[in-house]
């Protein structure tokens, strides 16, 4: 029997690079969004760190690492990234399998927050915004999350359907960023 | 004229460009005035009004008369300040706003008839005949005013945004913005330094100044490289920051490309939005132009900017240079042209008690009040001691002393306060939060008071944010303050103009006075005072000034001056940057967007998705053949088409049934697993929101969907009555629109198919109408719903997003087999026209459960969210515009959505309307037009004839009211 | 004073020294027949059109700041009638009417320029709630044709036509619809008002309603206390604040409108233009900046002055719809203050106090509404029935459901 | 204009909406239509002054805040989620 073949976000389009700079798409393994029901977020945390060795993420941050990350993605909310989280954990949590809802992507290079500093409002300043530390905000027009993951990489989740258009608009970045040393 | 040695132009990198046509030489580090002054060009525009020529005024941004069109083509900008564009290799410019050449302009024949062009003249007449305003009166007035021309065509250019983050933003990098950058960064705060022009130093780089014993510019040099040391100063040169807006937000716009010949890529300019904890304002100050009798013409500037292009440009705009000054500053102008060579003629003091400063003539207590030279400065006249005496001079330098620019303290509505010390206006304390001005931009004009100033406010800002205080000294430099003594109008014969760019002379002030305009702003209005591309920078002052005078008021009780951001303006291109084209809004892709583009379907956006209108088969030649083809297949083999657009949301929690039955007007906690139940919301004023199906996939497990349009809403919505209404209830919601790619499979060969593709095969038993579950489809785990948007026995299919596009080809190629296949929008709504399906082309947003005949959908057992509101008597009753559905009487060509319902016999008025029409279609199935529509206690006028009438499109028909389901009314194909 | 071209040069001739004041600067008198609070676009039209056409003179107009200081002087200036439901369109066709005689009725040239009004539509269904709307001005009795995709190209080329984000499917035109010059229709009012015997009293901020006996009786101000037979609130923008004077709360929240002009250009945006699928729309004044505007800043506000967010969308949808303005600049934004209603439709009613009238909600629209607002408040104040152009824009229309809600967007005040 | 997210801290407004007055969250318990409802929603005080009012980090953290503003000057006083204040008032 035939069957059927996946397809991811931005297949086709990445990766490429500019000037140093790169952008790749990951393939992060599941996703799933974790939210804790009343009373229930320790016994939730618990549960993950039982099964993948990380706790659910205070605001703003992550825990676990590449492979098998939770980032915090909202009000009472982490995405479980790289592992599938046990079914078990349903008496603690909505879980909602979002493996295919987020297109997932890594920008790294030196001056990465100068590309990244044309589409996100958020201050990204290494000092400010450190290795693990996560956000939610806007590129360009699009809801995304940003992770920080090393001195000069970022990962950035955008809705699938909108992964040509965030593809589009950081190549643009890069491109007028790497004109900008150009000319320097 | 280029004197040899000066100036911080680079002699060794020549740069050839064009003005009106002729070709000139320049150097880099030029900008195209100093460039055309150093080739004797002194003509440069054409003024607004009288079309007067005009040279350039200033050396800076705030420059009046010296607008140019720059580029050619598509990327022509015009009103491009020469005084701030540098030149570059081919850099081609043109004079603006004149008929002819310039030194020709025949409108300049206003300036013949300036006693009927004074201010406000157009209010009184033009009136008579009526019609003559738009066909004779303003066409005339639009093509002479206005000043240099858009292309008309779209911008070739690139432009960019972007965000930038700082402890401390330092605006401005002359003696008092370097010492704050310097204090605020040793003090340990992250600094960004914005200066305006292509280097930092401001007025340092324009004055023969000292400080500590070292020569200006050199020990600018120093700074910055003790600031560069510090690793914590972001040096941001041509960047000029615009306006200052709320919680330490700052927009600036950096010219990036504007000075070079560079690729495509890089940005002509970059619109900033910074966002700073604190911030130090020293933009320094403007030197104010005097009202003199003919003080316009080509050869009068600013003593000041006759230093700046001296010491900056190596460039003397004239052979014999004089002077008129009310302060010590103009002198350091004949000073420092005498030092190289030039002879001043003269410098005119207005002051009696005024010392020469150098080897000079001086006319103490003297008063410029005349000029001649057409097109250039030839000679002046002057009052002094009683007598008239006349001096011949090619450039005149004037000083009315300086004002502070303050202009960023305006723009939260602060209103600078007059300081009688320095005889100008100073911000008022604290006028932005977190603003800091420092130095001449609050009236401190020493250059010793400037950078102890730039210390103080880094210090007040590093306070501020909690950080540490650094020792700081404090440099050695000059104490002199530029004594001046405020001297508003010469009186003598001739216009004195105040707004050089807008035309308005001393006399528009008093007859607007005169004419009882005399708060600030209706003066400024009237006479359009301050409007023009300066914005008041070099006039506001004195002008005010002159009306206090008019009116016999003090200046303080006149009034105070605003100002609005930007500080200079800025191109759309630059703050709209990044939408032209596509780049407005994101594009939302479905999974099968590039199988339906393979099919040939034009694709067409909804809301931020493209959707396949119709997918062409050979031998269609137009969009209804395919969508009436596309409705028959469907309704008699298998349809497909991608309904992965609607908003699905995932609902869990054990209150999870109790949160649905507050935000649906219909019940859901008695919905049994398993099950699909269409819903209906309202919004608290109790109009209808959206409609969709929700699914039980669990007892406290739900799947919502919404339309298309409203899936943000409606998740905003569904947040808000969980956060603000009910944070009791133990429920969790999330988006899984992404997640899931789904199809719709719709006909009577719909199971059919599907059992082609499922692993284990359906029937009637295990997924009956309005029945869902989980399936296997080709060995990936999916979802199954039995509903229907088209009255046919249909599904929708949901997998993981990314199989979406695999399982829709596969859906295609077998539906194709069957007699079937793709559909698109077109389709679809014929048939949920036919099926009397209401989408937001009737919930528009005005209608209510009342109008569509579901208010018994909103349950009595319990309270949900509009249902108060929806029982006000204007929302219900007799008087409403119901839903019902047409159909033609006779033979009718088409129905036309947007057209009004009459009595057959009425006048189509606005007192007869009774309805509209929401939704047409063409039926195949039945082989006529068929349509939507509300009429006004419609459903107890089924079988009536009324009349469609509309007036737009030209129809005018007459349509029978009947149920607004036009097939199988009884529902026997869903559940086949 | 009669203006007139002849007067200009006789004027001219003798220079200029013989144009009389536009206006007097009388004392507050202790007493008038009516008392406008507010000396703006509709205070001042509602006092001549008192003065005009109901016989009334001894009235009062108090203005806390300068005459025309407020939205009629801070808008874009754009004058319609394109209104699609019963309420505002008979109101607003009415306002046209008013404009369309202005210039001579007034003998002032406010520069009321028809040049018409493109709204572009970018999608099917939006097309066909156009042509809902432009049928309902026709069925008015006002002008609207509808125009397809080629038709568009031809009257204003020079938008994207191929690479915008939104195509531009058609529009619907509205010939009668244009600008006008806001600051002159102030002062022609004011002028036309004080000439009949009005008093524009500037600078005299109304602080207290006197109210006696569920009566009112006069208003206390910063110059004094005034009496007064009837007060005619007309404050847009502090609506909140004066009608609090008289213990009462409207369905009101006040918010920003940005506007924007550029720097002065050559001919060439000849019509109104607005864009379907963001808050957008354009026009050319006749000194040649171009001027525009979006959507409110949406959040409560009492600042007349907006944020970048707001701007950047505003200028972010003209570099889409037509990108040929990317080379013109920014010259100077402000914002005025926008009394939002409940149903983005304004009020002109009579209150639950006798003598005291209510005219609010105008929302971002008041401009255009100057002449009909003025001349249907007076109406209301003189004979204390609505004018018939009027009769639906009640007070109490939000409780019992009669709204007249254009954007169908509810009853949230700033999604209007 | 920027407001501190209890969540996600200092944000420009762009990630924001704002929905009006805190009085969307006293909700009439009443089913039916009432002088209450006409209050609730529509009726306001307007204040030109501190005000508390409704936001929505929809680019966010999607929570509602309930934001003391000053109107007059856009000063923000303060900043609390508006869930934990709706339950503060029961």
């Amino acid at each position: 029997m035939v069957r059927l073949i996946a397809k991811s976000p931005s297949e086709g389009i990445l990766p490429f690079e500019v000037n140093g700079l790169t952008l790749v798409e990951l393939d992060v393994g599941p996703i799933t969004s974790v939210a804790p029901f009343d009373g229930q977020a320790v016994a939730a945390s618990d549960r993950l760190r039982a099964l993948a060795g990380m706790e659910l993420p205070k605001p703003n941050r992550s825990s676990g690492r590449e492979g098998a990350r939770a980032v915090w993605s909202g009000a009472g909310q982490a995405m479980v990234l790289g592992v599938a989280v046990d079914a078990a954990m349903r008496q603690h949590a909505a879980l909602t399998d979002q493996s295919d809802a987020w297109a997932v992507f890594r920008l790294e290079g030196q001056g990465v927050e100068d590309v990244l500093a044309r589409l996100t409002p958020l201050d990204l300043n290494p000092g400010v915004f450190k290795r693990g530390h996560v956000a939610r905000s806007l590129l360009g027009h699009m809801s995304a999350l940003f992770l920080r993951v090393s001195g000069e990489a970022f990962e950035i989740m955008v809705f699938r359907s909108m992964a040509r258009t965030a593809v589009h608009e950081i190549e643009v970045a890069m491109k007028a960023v790497a004109a900008r040393k150009a000319l320097a | 004229m280029r004197i040899e040695g000066k100036g911080r132009i680079d002699a060794a990198e020549q740069i050839r460009f064009s003005f009106d046509g002729q070709r000139y030489t320049g150097f880099k580090g030029d900008t195209l005035a100093s460039a055309l002054l150093a080739n004797g060009v002194r003509l440069m525009g054409r003024s607004f009004k009288y079309h007067r020529p005009r040279g350039v005024l200033t050396a800076g941004a705030e420059e009046p008369n010296a607008l140019m069109e720059v580029g050619r083509g598509a990327a022509k900008v015009p009103n491009v300040r020469a005084t701030v564009q540098e030149v570059y290799a081919g850099l081609e410019a043109h004079s603006q706003n004149r008929m002819g050449p310039l030194a020709y302009d025949l409108l300049s024949v206003n300036d013949l008839f300036p006693n009927f062009l004074s201010a406000g003249f157009y209010y009184k007449t033009f009136m008579w005949p009526r019609a003559f305003w738009e066909r004779l009166y303003e066409p005339v007035i639009r093509r002479a005013a206005g000043l240099g021309a858009l292309s008309g065509r779209h911008n070739p250019d690139h432009y960019e945004k972007a965000f930038a983050h700082c402890d401390i933003l330092v605006i401005g990098s002359g003696p008092t913005g370097l010492m704050a950058a310097l204090t605020a960064a040793l003090g340990g705060a992250d600094v960004i330094l914005a200066e305006e022009t292509n280097e930092f130093g401001g007025r340092l780089l324009s004055e023969d100044e000292e400080i500590d014993g070292q020569p200006g510019a050199d020990w600018v040099g120093g700074i910055l490289a003790a600031l560069r040391e510090t690793g914590r100063v972001r040096l941001m040169s041509r960047t000029t920051v615009t306006g200052a807006y709320d919680q330490g937000t700052y927009g600036a716009l950096e010219r990036v490309g504007l000075h070079v010949n560079g690729p495509a890529e890089l940005p002509k300019e970059c619109f900033w939005r910074i966002h700073a904890r604190q911030a130090v304002l020293a933009a320094g100050a403007l030197e104010r132009p005097l009202a003199f009798p003919m003080n316009d013409r080509p050869g009068i500037m600013m003593a000041s900017a006759v230093r700046s292009y001296l010491h900056r440009y190596g460039v003397v705009a004239g052979r014999k240079v004089t002077l008129f000054a009310t302060n010590d500053d103009a002198h350091r102008t004949a000073v420092d042209l005498m030092a190289c060579g030039i002879d001043v003629a003269g410098v005119v003091d207005s002051r009696p008690d005024a010392k020469a400063l150098g080897d000079y003539p001086l006319y103490a207590g003297g008063e410029v009040i005349g000029t001649k030279g057409r097109k250039a400065l030839s000679e002046i006249t002057i009052r002094h001691n009683g007598a008239e005496q006349k001096i011949a001079t090619d450039c005149l330098g004037m000083s009315g002393g300086w004002n502070p620019t303050l202009h960023m303290t305006c723009h939260m509505n602060g209103r600078p306060v007059w300081n009688e010390e320095i005889t100008g206006f100073v911000p008022a304390p604290d006028a932005v939060p977190g603003l800091t001005p420092a130095g001449a931009c609050q009236g401190t004009y020493s250059t010793a008071g400037c950078l102890a100033e730039g210390v103080e406010a880094a210090k007040r800002a590093l306070t501020a944010l909690g950080g540490k205080l650094p020792e700081m000294e404090i440099p050695q430099a000059s104490d002199a303050v530029g004594g001046s003594k405020p001297l508003w109008l010469v009186k003598g014969k001739g216009r004195a103009w105040l707004d050089f760019a807008n035309d308005v002379t001393s006399k528009d002030i008093k007859l607007a006075a005169q004419e009882a305009f005399t708060s600030v702003e209706h003066m400024k209005r009237y006479t359009t005072q301050g409007m023009a591309p300066d914005q008041g920078k070099n006039s506001n002052i004195g002008a005010l000034a002159i009306l206090a005078d008019a009116t016999g008021r003090a200046i303080p009780e006149t009034g105070t001056t605003t100002y609005r951001p930007p500080y200079v303006p800025v191109s759309i291109a630059a703050i709209g940057a990044g939408a032209q084209g596509q780049g407005f809004a994101p594009e939302r892709f479905t999974t099968s967007h590039d199988a339906s583009v393979d099919r040939g379907a034009p694709m067409v956006p909804a809301g931020l998705w493209y959707r396949p209108s119709y997918f062409p088969r050979p031998g269609e030649t137009t969009w209804r053949q395919a969508c009436d083809r596309e409705v028959t297949m469907t309704r008699n083999a298998v349809g497909v088409c991608d309904v992965s657009t609607l908003g699905k949301i995932d609902i869990q929690g054990p209150d999870a049934a109790a949160f649905l039955d507050f935000v649906y007007t219909n019940m859901f906690s008695t919905l049994k697993v398993g099950k699909v139940r269409y819903g209906l919301m309202l919004r608290e004023d109790g109009h209808v929101m959206d409609d969709g199906t929700t699914a039980r996939l669990g007892e406290s497990h739900y799947v919502m969907t919404t339309t298309t349009a409203a899936a943000g809403e409606v998740m905003k919505h569904l947040d808000f009555v969980q956060q603000c209404h009910r944070p009791d209830l133990n429920v969790r919601f999330i988006s899984v629109t992404e997640q899931w790619a789904q199809f719709s499979v719709v006909g009577p060969k719909s199971r059919e198919l599907l059992n082609g593709l499922l692993d284990a095969p359906i029937d009637n038993e295990s997924f009956p109408y309005m029945g869902c579950g989980d399936v296997s489809v080709m060995g990936v785990q999916g979802r199954l719903f039995r509903i229907s948007f088209s009255g046919e026995h249909a599904y929708e299919i949901a997998v993981p997003a990314r199989y979406g596009d695999a399982l829709y080809r596969q859906l295609v190629t077998q539906a194709e087999t069957l007699g079937g296949g793709a559909y698109g929008m077109e389709a679809l709504n014929v048939m949920r026209i036919e099926k009397g399906f209401i989408t937001h082309s009737e919930i528009d947003g005005r209608v209510t459960c009342f109008d569509i005949g579901m208010d018994r959908m909103v349950s009595a057992k319990k309270m949900c969210v509009g249902k108060p509101a929806a029982q006000r008597e204007g929302l219900k009753g007799k008087h409403r515009q119901q839903l019902i559905g047409l159909k033609p009487v006779g033979a009718v060509k088409e129905l036309t959505a947007g057209a009004h319902l009459f009595e057959t016999d009425a006048a189509p008025t606005r007192v007869n309307d009774l309805g509209y029409v929401t939704s047409v279609a063409f039926s195949p199935t039945l082989g006529h037009f068929i349509g939507l529509g509300f009429l006004q206690d419609g459903p107890n006028r089924v079988g009536d004839v009324v009349k469609l009438v509309d007036h737009l499109r030209g129809v005018e028909t007459r349509v029978e009211i009947c149920s607004p389901v036009f097939i199988d009314p009884e529902g026997e194909r869903l559940r086949g | 004073m009669r203006y007139s071209g002849w007067q200009v040069l006789k004027q001219g001739l003798t220079g200029n020294r013989g144009w009389k004041p536009a206006w007097r600067d009388p004392a507050p008198k202790a007493e008038y027949d009516v008392v406008i609070i507010g000396g703006g676009g509709h205070g001042l039209a509602t006092a001549y059109y008192l003065a005009k056409e109901h016989g009334l003179t001894n009235i009062a107009v108090l203005e806390k700041g300068y005459l025309g200081g407020g939205n009629v002087g801070r808008n874009t200036t754009i004058v319609r009638a394109n209104y699609g439901l019963p309420g505002n369109s008979e109101f607003y066709s009415h306002s046209l009417k008013l404009w369309e005689g202005l210039e001579q009725d007034l003998n002032y040239n406010v520069m009321h320029s028809q040049r018409g009004i493109l709204n572009l539509f970018h999608s099917d269904g939006q097309r066909d709630a156009y042509a809902r709307r432009g049928n309902a001005m026709v069925n008015q009795g006002d002008d609207a044709i509808l125009m397809d995709r080629e038709a568009c190209r031809r009257m204003v080329p020079y938008l994207d036509y191929d690479q915008t984000r939104f195509p531009v499917f058609g529009g619907l035109y509205h010939p009668r619809g244009g600008t006008a010059r806001h600051d002159a229709v102030a002062w022609g009012y004011a002028r036309g008002a004080d000439s009949r015997g009005v008093d524009l009293i500037q600078k005299c901020e109304v602080t207290g309603i006197d109210v006696e006996n569920g009566k009112v009786i006069g208003v206390q101000t910063s110059r004094g206390a005034i009496r007064a037979k009837k007060v005619a609130m007309c404050a847009a923008g502090r609506s909140g604040q004066v009608a609090a004077m008289a213990g009462m709360r409207l369905p009101i929240e006040s918010t920003v409108l940005q506007a924007f002009v550029t720097e002065g250009l050559k001919p060439v945006i000849d019509t109104v233009v607005t864009y379907g699928m963001g808050h957008f729309y354009i026009s050319q004044s006749d000194k040649g900046g171009l001027v525009f505007g979006g959507d409110i800043d949406f959040y409560a506000s009492y600042a007349a002055r907006g944020n970048l967010h707001a701007a950047e969308h505003v200028l972010e949808a003209g570099m889409t719809l037509m990108p040929m303005i990317g080379k013109a600049k920014m010259l100077r934004s402000w914002g005025g203050i926008m009394d939002m209603s409940s149903d983005g439709s304004p009020i002109i009613d009579k209150t639950h106090i006798d003598g005291l009238y209510v005219n609010a909600g105008w929302c971002y629209g008041g401009f255009k509404a100057t002449p009909a607002s003025g001349h249907c408040y007076a109406h209301l104040i003189a004979t204390d029935r609505p004018h018939e152009a009027a009769t639906r824009h009640r007070l109490d229309r939000f409780n019992t459901g009669f709204v007249m809600d254009e954007e169908a967007k509810g009853s949230q005040h700033n999604l209007h | 204009m920027r407001i501190k997210c209890p969540l996600c801290g200092d944000r420009d407004q762009r990630e924001f909406t704002y929905m009006g007055h805190e009085t969307y969250l006293d909700r009439p318990a009443d089913e039916g239509w009432s002088p209450a409802w006409d209050t609730y929603l529509h009726l306001r005080d307007n204040p030109a002054g501190v005000t508390r009012d409704l936001w929505y980090h929809g680019a966010g953290c999607t929570s509602w805040l309930l934001v003391e503003r000053d109107t007059t000057t856009h000063d923000i006083l303060r900043v609390d989620l508006a869930r934990d204040a709706k339950r503060g008032r029961g």
